[in-house]
């Protein structure tokens, strides 16, 4: 202690000083060009073509879907693990790796972690979505009610509430907790409306001592908190699946099977919006090609973890000696859903192998469509999962085959569009590089000749 | 400007996909039907004739096996001998709650002042799940003679009308007061064996001229919390199938 | 904190904060008061805080949320037992996933309302001594006192290479 | 409801909706005018009458909920169906509430068909009666259907009235060859009684007696009496058929001979028995003739003509001699080609040997089938007609347009005919090619007395005021005519069929005969003797049109849909196949050997050639077939009739010759080779069936005889607990259900069980209709089908068991429905509960609460819950189904389901909870028996039990503790509350 702490490895520039930071970033902020506004009138037509197709299912039934029994779950779960998913890695990155101190995170937290609330924002949508009923969603709450009626909390999709919605709760307030010193910083260089939208946004913050005594500790409590929680959701989502006894979905190894792979993809889509922004923004100062080396490790190791469970899953569905697993397996490599299954392996297992050279790593266009790669392979895994696990189930009369119709691709593509939409706005009125954490990984302005390290 | 018309197109969009939502929320929502509720079928499907299958013969006399049904032990409001026809009618009050009928009939003349108890005119209350109205037979049985005339000593407009409809074969348009869902399977005569009192879902009919619903009987907390102060059954196959 | 009468200094550099701090403390200055664009170590070692107790509105809002979590769980299953494929009408294993998402809900919202609560936020009128650069790149130290002490401030100021100095 | 249209105008005034059509609803209360002493209102009221689906005349109990006919159950007293009703009896309501239906009468101008008033109608049928009787005898031709009894004799009596005898009883499936071999051989054209639950060895000639064949429910209900398994006795079953249907696949042993030549097998058979002098003949001439004739047929012979081992021969032939009594039957497939007297006359001979005539085969002084008209007499009129002979015709309750092959040249003669009349209830073909189109009522509409069985004489009443105020009965109508005419038929005064089916009864006995649906007296069997006659026969192999290296074609009658006259009901359609499991289309069954050689597979559509014409439809790649055959069944391909039938799949009767008849003059079904030709073209078929083999998972099991005697149950190791398991298992399941049972769990309850016998069960899909119509299911149609949609709470899941390669197979069918498990995984997967356990052990779906998770229907290892894709019940929906006046039939004790809500079977629970609030109003105990949910209560095989498992006397408790019970998927520990009985293979004892 009493030392300052030693700065990153010495980047390829010189460090951007306090100053710069806030500049460069507040820049992020100012009002958008054209591309900005037809990229959003884009995302909305999607979201509003989604829209419409929801409001088709709702209309007719869940008939104008592609559903065929007895496979009665099938894109809209796929799609809302694969956003679960997709948050997890924000919270990774921005609490898991903040508790391990893991300096490369500050450069990527913020945009990671909104991408955490805008994911589960997005995933929270499906389990609605794919209701049969979706104006009774409410059912599943246990809200006090006159008729004495309360929800079943042995079941899987309750614990998915509790766990989404509380997810969802601490992702915000994580978020919002983390943004308070930036908003404030935000706060001091704005004028007119936004100087008023950012004081109230910053809570009146000041950075006195006391007011950072405190914050930090409620931020590392917070960290702590996430940490367990992102590993709990994820492995909730994969008990959806797990205690259901239906072969292929009836496995230990999901909980943390579902969270490796959730990881996985959710950095590969850090990857996918980072690389384009960090151009769009000029912040190649901050989010630097080491970021992405170590992300794109991360994505190594989870990716090998993701690999390892597919193994393990053939493997014990043969050593298990169980007909219904070898036979559901079987049908997974060499059924009807070959294709699925085949894509998934690529784009998981063989395209993620090019990260072992580090001139893949630190090539961000490379890098880029990897982790498009991935997530489509990410996506076709919940699918593979949920598809071809309820197709070959325990009676063989029932065999049968499902593909999406065009309320579900509507769906799917309004879901991105969505999260897209959310995402768009954030950048005009959120900082996407922490101000003060950016500030605070970089060398302290110090009196001439003083030396970092050496006490004043 | 350009910015502005696409995001006002975008925000139309938006909108009108909101709003079919709305719609489409609101036009899903219902509750499961079955067609066959009211318990005498509209237009020519009423059976006019004593005979409900005047084209076909008798019914088969099935042995259930279970023995005849028991008088009903409706708290003694089966009885006739309570019965006291006659005197001058409660006053109306001056407003009056519940939907106007077809015929001013005044519970609080027959149910009340005159005591006709329930059960004669509702008499399939204590043995099927639906509970009737009385056949336009039944009220004629006393109305072919009383007619409460007036000084002039024409009739009562209403029983006129009554008898009108009688006599035309006309089935009387009630308007329905109380009404469950489709899906609610209320067993009448359970709760009349069982002994309980009318009013106790329906209310003091007997003190109203024109009939209302005096509580949400298709409420399921006003069953369940009933059924749980007396230790009944709380399965939800009780009622729901 | 205190209001009254204070003196505000401007700092550049990171290390003359901290040592403006150390001198403020050794001329026995108790009521004073450091802005900061970062959070740094030497600043908290300089001013020798003490853990925040945050942590025990942590403590207290997850033993809450775990209580509930299982409470309801619990009382509502009791409440209409109904079975559900032959298992117990209060499951433990399913029970605890939910008090462990309400522990951690309830931990996390006490843990921010308490850090609201200590830190004094929202703060709804103006800081003394505080200016918009200290958001950026400088660091502000107040101290406040009778006029000798401020008198002694501003020199301490002075000699620490303050930028900029004001009466508050 | 409040807050909803609040929140509608609300959302009007915003501009957010179109709230048009949303004016609240107001509901209405119609009292009685006069009260009725039977109706009360809420509880049903039954109506015994006969079933006229098919010519056997079952009887039935029609249930009525406020005066609406809403359910077909059997009379459990008749003679005819003990009780128990088949899918087609039952699909009667939907005869009845036929949105199709003809509602007025019509007459066909230039400008199409106007409608005309009844008294047109009549007015105009009246003159040119006159005309007709005027200028010539037998210038008039009524065509009916089967009928027997006082309606038969007064259409005799009317139409003698205008002088002429031109009456056809026309049936599509006459059975003209057994008759004429009747005659043949014992000097009676008469179909005698088959005694099937004496037997104890059946040997069936293609007869289809579970599906069509003359009485199919009684067959089945007797042939479960005698093939069911029961402390180590059944009969046994040997089909010989070249195509292996769903009666086939009860058989312990199939044999499938060359095509034609099942006649020479049942005299090489008979042959057989005389040479090993097994024969029961008495000494006489009669006896010496048949083993005169008898001594021709060799083995070797018969052998190398059929294609059938001599060993297998002999063996049969010992073993249906040796039991006693045994049953050989004739008749579908076996008996529909060019020879199927020579086949009917051998199994007559073959029952002569064994000494079964008189025992097992019964003639009585009459038989309802003695005066059914065949193809014979329908080609003579049709010769009269193109004639010109025939001046008016009257066609009522039969469609030979349909059901005649496009070559006989039906509607080329009818065209010819000055006044043409149809009595038709849907404009069906032939009512498309008549003058006048007058509304017929439906059978449950109508009077009529029938004479199913010698003896037996069973009436038919209206069960309801007809459901189109413009219809009227034939018979009615027929008497106005005469009445117009100035003639005087049937009884003095007689206006309407009602008279005449009283005529000769008083009032009080007339109800009594109607209160019980008929009077079943048992008509004494009359000796017969053997007739010279049948040797004059060829007793040769049939010919076939076509090229020889042609592939065979079996057009055969489908089981759901009869003769087509099933088509146009939804019930029926979305009945699967017993077999094929497809419904809804038309499929050509192709042999796998001769699939491979063409490279046909499953669903792509071929052209199937005969040199009478071409059909194009799906192939299914069967095993049932015997090598070198295609099968077609008929019932499809109509171009009217209604929405359901008109320009669905192909009619193999196209593909027939006019000429094809043999020695009765009967319609050979099976005549003619095809050539196949694939289209590249595939289609989806709508089939239930997803994998047609059960990959060793033991969910319908079976044993042989010996094995069953051991207590053995067929192993299936995959899907069986090891004894460790089970004992850990039981433990933990012991110490839960110790925290489970609180509340009103812990009170005594009934715990309702099941069991299936296996042995009995012959996958007729009665039980399916029968939910069908109890539970307000929805018919999905094909495109929904298609997709796996269907809404059948209970199905027939048909596995195929064994090498498929050659005839060495069997068949597994078992009844799949909700198992009620005790640990079912659907239950604790449902967020909100709707799916629970209730204190009774049934495992409940409350619909109003379902949410549509539809993780309960992913959960269930079984697959029997059905969810709502689509608003089925409601108005408007592209799939609602129960379109007016089909909405008529709903159970009114059963939920309709919105669409987004899963269902299932919960055993009938209105039944449980109706029978249970009775008995405590009438302060009594309930007994076992009941309560029956509607699928037992109509199985023709009594193969399902229904019970309190509690109660250790019922018979639900006793059949449980069968050796041979098992549960399905028994390892997961779901604990089901049915139990199924493995079914028993009489295996030959090689």
């Amino acid at each position: 202690m009493g030392t300052v702490a030693e700065p990153l490895p010495a980047p390829a520039t010189a460090p951007p000083t306090y100053a710069e930071v806030t500049r460069d970033v507040i820049a992020t902020l100012r009002p958008p060009g054209r591309k900005y506004y037809i990229g959003l009138a884009f995302v909305l037509a999607g979201l509003a073509w989604g829209a419409f197709c929801w409001a088709w299912q709702l209309r007719f039934g869940l008939g104008v879907t592609g559903y065929q029994p007895p496979i009665f779950w099938g894109t809209y779960i796929a799609c809302f693990v694969f956003w679960v998913g997709i948050a997890h890695s924000g919270t990774l990155i921005s609490a898991i790796l903040l508790l391990f101190r893991s300096g490369w995170r500050t450069a990527v937290y913020r945009a990671a972690e909104m991408m955490t609330v805008f994911a589960v924002m997005t995933a929270g949508l499906f389990p609605i979505l794919h209701l049969g009923r979706a104006w009774y969603a409410y059912w599943v709450f246990p809200y006090p009610n006159f008729r004495g009626l309360w929800s079943n909390f042995r079941s899987p999709l309750v614990w998915d509430v509790f766990a989404i919605s509380t997810y969802l709760t601490v992702s915000v307030t994580f978020l919002t907790m983390g943004l308070i010193p930036d908003f404030a910083a935000v706060r001091d260089q704005a004028r007119g409306w936004r100087k008023r939208f950012y004081s109230l946004a910053s809570f009146g913050w000041k950075g006195s001592d006391r007011e950072w005594r405190h914050w930090g500790k409620m931020y590392l409590y917070l960290a702590g908190f996430a940490t367990p929680l992102v590993l709990s959701v994820h492995s909730v989502v994969s008990w959806d699946f797990a205690m259901a006894i239906v072969p292929g979905w009836h496995a230990t190894i999901f909980a943390p099977y579902f969270v490796a792979g959730a990881i996985f993809s959710g950095c590969a889509l850090v990857v996918t919006i980072l690389v384009p922004l960090r151009k769009q923004f000029h912040l190649e100062r901050y989010i630097q090609v080491r970021h992405f080396d170590s992300l794109a490790k991360v994505i190594l190791l989870t990716g090998s973890i993701v690999a390892y469970a597919y193994v393990v899953e053939f493997f014990m569905s043969w050593y298990s000696g169980n007909i219904f697993e070898r036979q559901s397996f079987y049908a997974r490599a060499f059924g009807e859903y070959w294709w699925a299954t085949w894509i998934m392996l690529s784009c998981n297992v063989f395209v993620p192998l090019l990260l072992w050279f580090k001139r893949v790593r630190t090539n961000l266009r490379a890098l880029w469509i990897i982790s498009i790669f991935i997530n489509i392979g990410m996506y076709f895994e919940r699918w593979v999962i949920i598809v071809t696990g309820l197709s070959h189930e325990y009676e063989p009369w029932q065999w049968s085959y499902y593909l999406p119709r065009w309320p579900e691709i509507g769906i799917l593509v309004g879901s991105f569009c969505w999260f897209t939409m959310w995402f768009l706005l954030a950048l005009k009125f959120l900082p996407v590089v922490a101000i003060s954490e950016m500030k605070e990984a970089g060398p302290p302005p110090l009196r001439a000749g003083a030396r970092a390290g050496s006490q004043a | 400007m350009k910015r502005t018309t696409i995001m006002i197109a975008g925000g139309v969009l938006l909108g009108v996909a909101a709003a079919l939502v709305g719609v489409s929320l609101v036009e899903g929502q219902g509750t499961p039907r079955r067609p066959v509720t009211d318990h005498g079928p509209p237009g020519r499907w009423l059976p006019p004739g004593a005979h409900p299958n005047p084209a076909g013969g008798p019914a088969i006399q099935m042995d259930t096996g279970l023995g005849p049904l028991p008088p009903s032990t409706g708290a003694g409001y089966s009885s006739l001998t309570d019965v006291k026809p006659g005197g001058a009618w409660p006053a109306l009050p001056r407003s009056l709650k519940g939907p106007v009928q077809p015929v001013f009939y005044r519970h609080d003349i027959h149910a009340g002042q005159y005591r006709i108890p329930c059960l004669y005119c509702h008499n399939n209350a204590a043995n099927s799940y639906s509970i009737n109205l009385p056949s336009e037979s039944t009220c004629m049985g006393c109305h072919i003679v009383t007619s409460a005339p007036d000084t002039a000593g024409n009739p009562n407009p209403d029983i006129a009308k009554l008898r009108d409809y009688y006599a035309r074969g006309v089935s009387i348009p009630w308007v329905r007061i109380n009404r469950l869902p489709d899906y609610v399977h209320f067993p009448h005569m359970r709760h009349v064996a069982a002994g309980l009192a009318c009013q106790t879902c329906h209310g003091n009919i007997q003190q109203m001229p024109r009939v209302f619903a005096v509580r949400n009987v298709a409420s399921m907390g006003w069953c369940t919390s009933c059924h749980m102060e007396r230790g009944v059954t709380r399965d939800c196959t009780a009622c729901h199938f | 904190m205190s209001a009254g009468p204070g003196v505000v200094a401007v700092f550049g550099q990171l290390d003359a904060t901290v040592a403006t701090i150390g001198a403020l403390k050794q001329r026995g200055f108790a009521n004073y008061r450091v802005y900061t664009p970062v959070p740094r170590p030497e600043l908290a070692d300089a001013l020798a805080q003490k853990t925040s107790p945050v942590r025990l509105f942590t403590l207290f809002g997850a033993l809450c949320g775990t209580c509930f979590g299982f409470f309801y769980a619990i009382a509502t299953s009791l409440d209409w037992p109904l079975i559900t494929g032959g298992k117990p009408i209060i499951s433990w294993p399913p029970f605890i996933v939910i008090g462990f998402e309400t522990t951690i809900l309830l931990g996390a919202l006490i843990t921010v309302a308490g850090m609201f609560l200590l830190a004094g936020l929202p703060r709804l009128g103006r800081a003394p001594g505080y200016d918009p650069r200290f958001s950026d790149d400088k660091f502000g130290v107040v101290a406040f006192g009778g006029p000798a002490q401020l008198a002694e401030a501003r020199e301490i100021f002075t000699t620490n290479g303050a930028e900029e100095i004001k009466d508050v | 409801m409040m807050e909803r249209r609040r929140f509608l105008q609300v959302a009007g005034a915003a501009g957010l909706g179109v709230a048009a059509g949303c004016a609240p609803e107001r509901h209405h209360l119609r009292p009685y005018v006069n009260e009725s002493d039977d109706l009360i209102p809420g509880i049903p009221e039954y109506y015994a009458t006969t079933c006229r689906e098919c010519p056997a005349g079952c009887g039935l109990y029609v249930k009525t909920r406020e005066a609406r006919a809403i359910k077909v159950e059997g009379n459990p007293f008749h003679p005819v169906g003990h009780g128990k009703v088949c899918a087609r009896g039952q699909a009667a309501l939907q005869g009845l509430y036929d949105p199709d239906r003809v509602r007025e009468p019509y007459r066909r101008t230039a400008r199409g068909m106007q409608p005309v008033t009844w008294d047109d109608a009549v007015a105009r049928i009246a003159a040119a009666l006159g005309t007709a009787a005027a200028s010539g005898p037998d210038r008039v031709a009524l065509v009916t259907g089967a009928e027997t009894g006082a309606l038969d004799a007064f259409y005799d009596g009317w139409l003698a009235a205008f002088r002429s005898h031109r009456r056809l009883r026309y049936e599509a499936y006459a059975y003209e060859p057994l008759r004429e071999a009747g005659r043949l051989t014992f000097g009676t054209a008469s179909i005698p009684e088959y005694a099937f639950a004496e037997a104890r060895y059946i040997l069936s000639f293609g007869a289809d007696f579970l599906e069509t064949w003359l009485s199919p429910v009684e067959y089945a209900h007797q042939f479960a009496q005698a093939h069911h398994y029961e402390s180590g006795r059944m009969a046994r079953f040997v089909a010989v058929e070249p195509r292996r249907g769903l009666t086939g696949y009860s058989a312990d042993e199939w044999i499938a001979p060359r095509p034609g030549t099942e006649g020479l097998l049942a005299l090489g058979i008979a042959a057989s028995v005389v040479r090993q002098g097994h024969a029961r003949l008495a000494a006489g001439a009669d006896a010496d003739r048949a083993r005169g004739f008898l001594a021709r047929f060799t083995g070797a012979s018969v052998a190398r003509a059929t294609g059938v081992e001599e060993a297998v021969i002999d063996r049969v032939a010992r073993e249906f001699a040796a039991a006693e009594p045994s049953l050989a039957v004739a008749g579908g497939v076996a008996c529909q080609h060019r020879a199927a007297t020579q086949t009917a006359v051998a199994v007559n001979l073959l029952n002569y040997v064994a000494g079964n005539v008189g025992r097992t085969v019964r003639y009585h002084a009459t038989s309802p089938w003695d005066r059914v008209s065949g193809y014979r007499d329908a080609r003579d009129l049709i010769g009269a007609m193109g004639r010109g002979e025939v001046d008016v015709a009257l066609i009522q309750g039969t469609n030979p347009a349909f059901t005649l092959p496009a070559s006989a040249g039906f509607a080329a003669a009818l065209a010819k005919v000055r006044l043409k009349v149809a009595f038709a209830t849907q404009l069906d073909e032939t009512a498309e090619l008549c003058d006048l189109v007058l509304p017929d009522v439906t059978p449950l509409e109508q009077w009529a007395e029938l004479e199913p069985l010698a003896g037996v004489r069973s009436y038919v009443q209206p069960t309801m005021t007809p459901v189109f105020e413009g219809t009227r009965q034939a018979a009615d109508a027929l008497l106005a005519v005469a009445a117009k005419a100035g003639k005087q038929v049937g009884p003095a005064g007689a206006t309407t069929a009602r008279e005449l089916v009283a005529a000769g009864t008083t009032p009080d006995a007339l109800d009594d005969l109607l209160q019980h649906g008929g009077q079943f007296a048992v008509a004494p069997a009359r000796p017969v003797r053997l007739a010279p006659d049948f040797a004059r026969l060829a007793f040769q192999p049939p010919a076939f049109d076509g090229a020889d290296d042609g592939l065979v074609l079996i057009a055969y009658p489908s089981m759901a849909l009869f003769d087509g006259r099933g088509a146009n009901k939804g019930w029926l359609q979305e009945l699967p196949d017993a077999a094929v499991k497809i419904a809804w289309q038309s499929w050509v069954e192709v042999h796998p050997a001769t699939a491979a050689r063409l490279g046909i597979k499953n669903g792509d559509i071929v052209t199937v050639t005969s040199p009478h014409g071409s059909v194009e439809a799906q192939a299914y790649v069967y095993p049932g077939l015997a090598p070198g055959t295609v099968a077609i069944a008929i019932g499809q391909g109509h171009t009217a009739y209604g929405r359901n039938a008109k320009g669905r799949g192909i009619n193999p009767l196209d593909l027939l010759g006019a000429d094809a008849t043999d020695e009765s003059g009967a319609l050979a079904f099976c005549s003619t080779r095809v050539t196949l030709a694939r289209t590249g073209r595939w289609m989806e078929p709508a089939t239930t069936e997803g994998s047609p083999r059960q990959l060793g998972r033991g969910i319908a099991r079976a044993v042989t005889v010996a094995g069953a005697l051991k207590g053995e149950v067929e192993p299936a190791p995959e899907a069986t607990l090891t004894p460790s398991e089970q004992t850990a298992i039981a433990a933990a399941a012991a110490s839960q259900r110790k925290r489970a049972y609180i509340g009103i769990y812990a009170q005594p309850n009934p715990k309702w069980e099941m069991t299936i016998d296996l042995s009995r069960c012959t996958g007729c899909q009665a039980c399916v209709t029968a939910c069908y119509a109890e539970n307000n299911l929805a018919v999905v149609g094909e495109e929904q089908s298609v997709r796996h949609r269907n809404m059948s709470w209970m199905r027939l899941e048909r596995y195929f068991h064994g090498d498929t390669t050659g005839t060495d197979w069997d068949v597994r069918i078992t009844p799949m429905l909700c198992q009620q498990c005790d640990n079912a995984p659907c239950e604790p997967v449902c967020p909100v509960y709707a799916s629970y356990h209730t204190p009774d052990g049934l495992n409940a779906q409350i619909y109003n609460r379902c949410v549509g998770t539809r993780y309960c229907a992913n959960n269930c290892p079984y697959k029997v819950r059905y969810f709502n894709w689509w608003d089925y019940g409601r108005p408007g929906d592209p799939y609602f189904c129960f379109e007016e006046p089909l909405n008529w039939q709903l159970n009114p004790d059963v939920t309709v389901r919105t669409k987004g809500v899963m269902e299932k079977c919960t055993f009938c629970v209105q039944r449980i909870r109706f029978a249970q609030n009775d008995a405590k109003v009438r302060g009594v105990a309930l007994k076992d028996g009941d309560i029956t949910p509607a699928c037992a209560q109509t199985c023709p095989a009594e193969a399902i039990i229904f019970g309190d498992a509690h109660d250790p006397d019922s018979r639900v408790s006793r059949s449980k503790q069968d050796a041979r019970g098992y549960h399905v998927l028994d390892m997961l520990n779901t604990k089901p509350g049915i139990t199924y009985l493995e079914r028993v293979i009489a295996a030959t004892e090689a």
